[in-house]
């Protein structure tokens, strides 16, 4: 892979009970991912609200992916249902509007997938990175 | 070659919308199939058989030709894996080849009585002819 | 304005390592709100907690950012710090500065970049951070448990032997359930009655227990610790605390032919009945849809043979509404109709039976005495087969039957088989299988006894069809090892017929406002770790209506249950998570939105008066959240459009503060 | 009432007496049959390979015509009824295959609308049970068929594929027996009759033909059935061809008889 | 020209009020122009006969006005709802807004509604409009009478109507209608076709138009909240007018957002807006998503519906297939 000065910036919920103990064992077990990659905790993906994506996109973000309890699995036992409806409703808006698909993603991770996690967000650091920048959600906010 | 037999597998499963992977091997097909003395391999073992890829001893088989379409093994199936269709499916994929009609016309006025009914005749011509 | 001290952990070299601790705690120092930033060894440690007391008290901190492990290792550590220096334990937050950053990064630089922003991001939130009291509710020290079955019983008894009252509520005339009806239990052989019954007399003289038989529950209302239970007492006919139960009105009774369900129909009771000489309570009950002094007013031999004046022709239904701390659901089970499988015949000849028939026909107490006999002419059956998996295992599309096995059957079926073959060595017995499944303690070693000892037939295949033919059942299978098609000509067809809920478990989920899955089964709060709770507080499983399980697995799940409602009504208050939903009045719309996605009914709405600004008054429907049912999860959140409803801990500004801090 | 009627070329030819008093008895219960002007062969068999196209046709214009005069399709024969709720429930259910059809029909000189479904396929004896009703049969027997004890013999093609055909409970079908009982006549139950007579087999391999008819036949008659009614004339010729130690009959003859447009020849 | 007569609903409303069933009339009003209506509350039948307006440019949906409304009094109030109107009115039943005991509804017909905008597109110095039948002959002070065809200058809504039925009423003035196979979709699968940056670009090009004047979000039966989340200093997200082009394409997603799976497609928003942005667009991309995803859906076409997006099945797509299968190709 080539060295370029362009590091995307990726902000990635995580429930509690699964993707948050997923990315803990990432850590436990040494798997690396790009730094770029920052966590926010969530009591479960159903928390995450359609306006925390696109408040990230406005501030910069180059990418957003919500991690979850895999179906069937949430510990409150239907939240992530929801959010699977939520995002798919709301990815398929962005791009109807031309925000580029991949800069959104949605992931089950259980807490028993530290290996899952880092592929993860090795998978969609470099899938981002590919798209450049994001400037469709956020080109036009006074030109700074 | 691997790849033919691929290809032919697959043009069955759609022919046929059938996925013999619901199987559960419980048999209940072969219980239910009246012509089951008739055959050689039983429906169940079609329905094993095409999942694993074994489609010549089946195609080259008499037991193609057995099977009465009475529709038992697709309802008393548990799984919905519908054996008949599968059938159906192997026994066109052998008679659209040129030359590998089961009953040829001309062989039909010898198997006729006066109380035969044109339903017998056409039904036969669609099962083993094309 | 927060006045926040930031505390980064060295973690020995785990954090050190990779990343610039002093840098980290130098760079946070300017962030808004921070008043003290610092760096050790092991803030967990003693003198590492210490320290962040004594900087709480000396700099009169309101909130606190560790940037150590993760917060699953050592928020509670430090809240419990926070608490004991005076801080509310919910103004800390953990910058996950280990795991999440410096185990999984390479280098300085970057190591210590990324765990600066996350300290932003954690000061950014604990900024907007507001102490949080977990509620507390008192505790009604008293059980229900909904179902007189095994599960119920004990259930029942295990909570009452911890000291507790409890209520059991039984829809049949009598406790005991499918067990009661059995002959004998695998893998031991046991006699069923000789092992229940004792345990049946053992609830009758709790004084701790009462049983509301004949019996529904009629409405849920209230919350763990909390409920009110209407439950609806059927007329039974017969005053249960004044009949003696011996038994002369069910002889008296001139209506002799009504179908006999205990015995599942094979033979007939009285309109006046005890459902069996063990019955607990031992009352009798008329049915009402077949006494003819109910019907037409004419008859009334009961109540003229009754010595003690038991019988009431003019009962009514009562209602009765009691409080309790925690319910169990113990509803059980029933095997599935054969309608849809009639290959089998079952509607076409009396000779073929479902597994708990058969029960019934080998029990000393059912309609033969004991003696197995064919249902049609009450011949001895000289070969028997058992079809296994009938409606169990099916695909949705087939469009009958359930996806699920069963789970008891090859046990059962094995059990039968045995026993068949030791009592009448001239039986032949065939048992058609898909497979046989046998995990539990010396079941496997039972079944292949059945097969070496007892020489029961077990064929792997199908019965495709049965055919009554001339006083036989014709038998049409497959034996898949053989590659034959067998036609047997059996006296007797078993089926093991799939078990499925009972169907009160639906209406009683809605009123629960328990999660059910697509089987009606009722869903556990976590498959693995919390399998004896429903996700609603408070109420927990017990039995089959959790899902298919043989006796040993019910009981041991009852003793769980029972286990899990003693901890809960050992307190006196409780004390919830204090991360729960709120609704702003103010916002709310009312619109029932946030209702429809909570998992726990913790949402209602109440009409609520507002004075206006003009000093009118205006009333709105809002909603409410029971801090004590909600879980937290914040599902409600999201559908509230209004923004009326958040969660605290987990507010929508703390997160668009750290949102605000990582993408800065 | 008046419903589209397919006959079909059994009814045409080898059996008439099926079709004749299925019409006959039609005009007494109100029923008008008008008949299709320009219906083909249905096949004899519905082919279950969703790329055979071709062969289905002649069924799906009988279905565009009936949806055109906004009418039911109804027809007598068993195969027929089949094969052409078949076909109806593939243009309904598999957009691709109803796609395709409607792709052939466009070419027809003269042509409809795209067609997916939308006409109620019948047998007669649904229009009896559903439209008719059995209740109003029963009034309209003449000559009840007393003490007769008949044995209803549905074969596989009106009931199979069960989801497909919907026609009455795969395994315990009442709905011939409701029809005996509407006569006048007592039903026979006997298990197989909902089983194969052998049907086409008879001209591949007429010793397996035979057996399965046997099977059939011998059930009846051990149940203690005086004759055996069916709506099919391969399941007749099979039975009969195999001698079949009961008399076949045709139900439509039955409710001839019963309704007094038949005499009692006692022929057989 | 409307099949009813605007005699029959004031007849009509006369009629309730002298019964006393009704204190209040919601109706239509002249505004500054004959083809300026607006929405009024009648409360005497003097009032009705000088100044109830009942014709072609009646394009307003009185269900919202009804929470407001209700609440002023304890007597009934009678409103008059075409069609589209009525599912709105189902929508904000379902959602506990308004109290149905207070509200006498008749349903009357609707023939479609005439968009001003159309019709001012092509002629100046309007001084006034005549309908008749079919046509609408616009008085001009330079052209003299225009005569427009009266299906070419309907509303967008109008030309794609859902429904000519009513799903709910008291009292029905005419004929009930039926639900119509409307090609309302058609625009949303055109977007759908184009590549992602065309796409981008007819956003871009409609959305910077927007003044934030909240003209859609006030007139939208759907959009009822005390308080907008975006007027909700404690939202996190309050935004009284938006600082940046990010902001106003964030208002308007969110507020799509907020009403899926609520949002009836009444056409309201698009036809208030000052600036012509096809609002109704992004609110149908919704409705077709969801259509596609769960299973059709029809917001307010019964009271107590529970919207797929606080619904689920264990079987649901993944928002990975989500995208991509709303008629996007790859």
């Amino acid at each position: 892979m080539q060295m370029n000065e362009y590091k995307p910036l990726i902000v990635a919920f995580c429930c509690n009970w699964c993707s948050y103990a997923g990315a803990d064992l990432a850590g436990n077990n040494r798997l690396s991912y790009p730094a770029d990659v920052k966590i926010i905790r969530v009591p479960c993906s159903c928390r995450v609200n359609p306006m925390f994506i696109l408040r990230a996109f406005q501030k910069g973000a180059d990418g957003v992916i919500i991690c979850g309890c895999h179906p069937g699995d949430c510990h409150y036992t239907s939240g992530n249902y929801y959010t699977r409806r939520r995002m798919a409703l709301l990815f398929s808006m962005l791009e109807f509007l031309g925000i580029e698909r991949e800069r959104t993603r949605v992931e089950w991770v259980s807490a028993a997938e530290g290996a899952k996690f880092a592929e993860t967000m090795n998978d969609f650091a470099e899938t981002v990175a590919a798209l450049g920048e994001n400037k469709r959600l956020e080109d036009l906010r006074c030109k700074k | 070659m691997q790849n033919k037999k691929e290809l032919q597998k697959e043009q069955i499963l759609r022919m046929s919308g059938v996925n013999p992977r619901k199987c559960m091997r419980c048999g209940k097909c072969s219980g239910t199939c009246p012509s089951y003395d008739e055959m050689e391999y039983h429906p169940h073992q079609f329905v094993y058989m095409v999942e694993t890829g074994d489609l010549e001893p089946l195609m080259n088989s008499d037991s193609l030709y057995k099977c009465l379409s009475c529709f038992a093994c697709v309802d008393r199936c548990p799984r919905n894996v519908e054996p008949a269709k599968l059938i159906e499916a192997l026994r066109l994929t052998v008679i659209r080849e040129k030359g590998k009609n089961h009953l040829k016309s001309d062989d039909i006025p010898a198997l006729l009585d006066d109380e035969m009914p044109q339903q017998a005749i056409v039904s036969a011509m669609r099962k083993y002819s094309k | 304005m927060q006045r926040i001290g930031v505390f980064v952990c060295h973690c020995g070299t785990n954090i050190a390592g990779t990343v610039d601790v002093k840098a980290v705690a130098e760079a946070l120092k300017f962030e808004p709100g921070v008043v003290v930033s610092t760096d050790y060894q092991y803030m967990c440690s003693q003198a590492g907690q210490e320290m962040i007391k004594e900087a709480i008290i000396e700099n009169k901190l309101t909130g606190i950012v560790v940037c150590s492990c993760s917060p699953r290792m050592h928020e509670a550590t430090f809240r419990k710090t926070a608490a004991a220096a005076g801080l509310n334990p919910y103004m800390v937050e953990i910058a996950n500065i280990r795991e999440q950053c410096s185990w999984v990064h390479k280098d300085i630089p970057t190591g210590t970049e990324k765990a600066i922003i996350l300290g932003k991001a954690a000061i950014a939130k604990v900024n907007l951070n507001a102490p949080l009291t977990p509620g507390e509710s008192p505790v009604t020290k008293r059980a229900l448990v909904i179902g007189g079955g095994i599960a119920g019983i004990q259930t029942a008894l295990d909570i009452a032997d911890a000291g507790f009252p409890v209520d059991i509520v039984e829809t049949k005339p009598t406790i005991g359930g499918k067990m009661a009806q059995l002959d004998k239990t695998f893998p031991t052989l046991d006699c069923a009655a000789c092992i229940l019954t004792p345990k049946m007399v053992d609830v009758a003289t709790n004084d701790k227990i009462r049983i509301f038989s004949y019996s529904e529950v009629s409405e849920v209302n209230g919350f763990v610790g909390n409920f009110d239970v209407t439950i609806k007492r059927r007329a039974r006919y017969v005053k249960e605390d004044i009949c003696t139960g011996c038994g002369l009105c069910t002889e008296k009774c001139p209506q002799k032919k009504v179908p006999n369900e205990f015995n599942l129909n094979m033979d007939n009771r009285r309109a006046i009945y005890i459902p069996f000489a063990q019955a607990v309570p031992k009352v009798a009950t008329i049915d009402p849809e077949s006494c003819t002094m109910l019907k037409t007013g004419k008859c009334g031999v009961c109540s003229k043979v009754c010595t003690v004046g038991a019988i009431d022709y003019n009962a009514k239904d009562e209602f009765i509404t009691e409080k309790y701390g925690a319910i169990v659901v113990a509803t059980g089970f029933n095997p599935i109709s054969m309608d849809k499988f009639d290959e089998y015949a079952y509607s076409q000849s009396k000779d073929v039976i479902t597994s708990l028939e058969l029960e019934r026909l080998m029990n000393a107490a059912g309609p033969t005495g004991g003696t197995l006999l064919r249902p049609s002419d009450g011949e001895h059956p000289h070969t028997i087969v058992f079809v296994q998996c009938v409606g169990s295992r099916c695909d949705s599309c087939a469009e009958k039957g359930k996806e699920y096995c069963s789970k008891i059957c090859c046990m059962y079926t094995a059990k039968h088989a045995m026993l068949i073959r030791d009592k009448y060595p001239d039986t032949d017995v065939y048992v058609f299988y898909i497979d046989v499944r046998t995990p539990g303690k010396n079941f496997d070693e039972f079944y292949r006894r059945a097969v070496e000892e007892y020489g029961v037939h077990y064929i792997k295949g199908m019965v495709g069809k049965v055919s009554p033919e001339g006083g036989k059942l014709k038998v049409r299978a497959s034996d898949l090892i053989d590659g034959k098609q067998l036609n047997i000509d059996a006296d007797l067809v078993v089926l093991a017929a799939a078990i499925e809920p009972d169907k009160s478990a639906r209406p009683l989920a809605t009123m629960l406002t328990a999660s059910m899955d697509t089987n009606d089964f009722f869903t556990e709060a976590h498959p693995k770790l919390r399998p004896v709770e429903s996700p609603t507080a408070g109420v927990y499983l017990s039995g089959t209506c959790q899902g298919p399980k043989d006796i040993p697995e019910t009981v041991s799940q009852a003793g769980a249950a029972a286990s899990m409602v003693i901890a809960l009504l050992c307190k006196d208050k409780l004390t919830g998570n204090p991360c729960v939903a709120h609704s702003d009045e103010m916002m709310c719309n009312g619109c029932s939105t946030c209702e429809k996605v909570c998992p726990y009914g913790a949402i209602t709405y109440i009409d609520k008066e507002f004075r206006m600004p003009d000093r009118t008054t205006k009333v709105r429907r809002v909603a409410q959240v029971n801090e004590a049912v909600c879980q937290g999860c914040g599902a409600c959140t999201v559908a509230c459009m209004s923004g009326a409803m958040d969660l605290k801990g987990f507010t929508n500004k703390q997160i668009f503060a750290e949102v605000d801090a990582i993408c800065k | 009432m008046k419903v589209n009627y397919f006959p079909g070329c059994t009814l045409r030819t080898k059996a008439k007496d099926l079709d004749f008093y299925a019409r006959e008895c039609a005009k007494i219960l109100g029923i008008e049959l008008v008949e299709l002007p320009d219906w083909q062969c249905c096949g004899g068999v519905f082919v279950t390979s969703s790329d055979e196209i071709a062969s289905k046709l002649s069924c799906a214009r009988a279905l565009v015509a009936s949806r055109d005069d906004n009418r039911a399709l109804v027809s007598v024969c068993s195969a027929c009824h089949n094969v052409i709720k078949q076909t109806n429930h593939a243009i309904k259910n598999d957009a691709k295959f109803a796609d395709a059809v409607n792709r052939y029909l466009a070419q027809d000189e003269e042509h409809s609308d795209p067609y997916f479904g939308e006409t109620e396929v019948l047998h007669y004896l649904e229009l009896l049970r559903d439209k008719v009703g059995f209740d109003k049969i029963r009034e309209a027997v003449k000559n009840p068929l007393t003490g007769k004890k008949i044995a209803a013999y549905y074969g596989c093609l009106l009931l199979r594929p069960g989801k497909v055909m919907a026609f009455d409970d795969v395994e315990n079908p009442q709905i011939m027996e409701d029809f005996i009982r509407a006569l006048g006549a007592e039903p026979v139950i006997y298990p197989a009759r909902n089983e194969c007579c052998g049907g086409y087999i008879a001209l591949e391999d007429a010793a397996s033909a035979k057996k399965k008819s046997d099977t059939v036949s011998h059930s009846a008659a051990n149940h203690g059935a005086d004759m055996i009614v069916t709506a099919c004339p391969l399941c007749k010729y099979n039975l009969t061809k195999n001698e079949s130690p009961l008399p076949v009959v045709y139900f439509t003859e039955l409710l001839a008889l019963a309704l007094g447009v038949k005499e009692n020849d006692d022929a057989e | 020209m409307q099949e009813i007569t605007r005699d029959v609903l004031v007849n009509k409303a006369s009629e309730l009020m002298s019964a006393g069933t009704v204190d209040r009339v919601l109706g239509w009003m002249r505004g500054e122009f004959d083809y300026d209506i607006t929405p009024a509350v009648f409360s005497t039948e003097e009032e009705l006969k000088n100044n109830f307006v009942w014709n072609d440019f009646c394009g307003a949906n009185f269900s919202k006005y009804l929470i407001r409304e209700t609440q002023k009094s304890e007597n009934k109030v009678l409103v008059f709802l075409k069609p589209c109107d009525t599912y709105s009115f189902n929508q904000l039943l379902t959602e506990h807004r308004f109290d149905r005991e207070k509200v006498y509804a008749v349903g009357i017909p609707c023939n479609g509604m005439v968009d001003m905008t159309e019709i001012k597109k092509a002629n100046e110095a309007i001084k006034a409009i005549e309908e008749s039948g079919d046509s609408i002959v616009v008085k001009t002070l330079y052209d003299g009478d225009v005569t427009l065809d009266r299906a070419d200058v309907l509303l967008e809504r109008c030309k794609n109507c859902k429904s000519k039925k009513h799903v709910a009423y008291d009292e029905l003035i005419g004929d009930d209608g039926e639900i119509i196979e409307s090609a309302r979709f058609d625009e949303v699968a055109k977007l759908e076709k184009m590549t992602a940056d065309e796409r981008y670009a007819f956003w871009q090009n409609e959305l910077s138009r927007c003044i934030r004047c909240n003209a859609c979000r006030d007139i939208c039966p759907a959009c009822t909240c005390e308080k907008c989340v975006f007027d909700n200093p404690n939202s996190g997200v309050e935004n009284k007018a938006p600082a940046d082009s990010f902001e106003e394409k964030m208002f308007h997603i969110i507020r799509a957002f907020h009403v899926a799976g609520r949002c009836t497609d009444c056409g309201e928003c698009s036809r208030v807006c000052p600036q012509g942005i096809p609002l109704h667009l992004l609110n149908r991309k919704f409705i077709s998503d969801i259509n596609e995803f769960y299973g059709e859906y029809q917001a307010g076409s019964e009271v107590g519906n529970r919207a797929p997006i606080v619904n689920y099945t264990t079987e649901d797509l993944e928002p990975g297939e989500a995208v991509g299968r709303g008629g996007i190709d790859a």
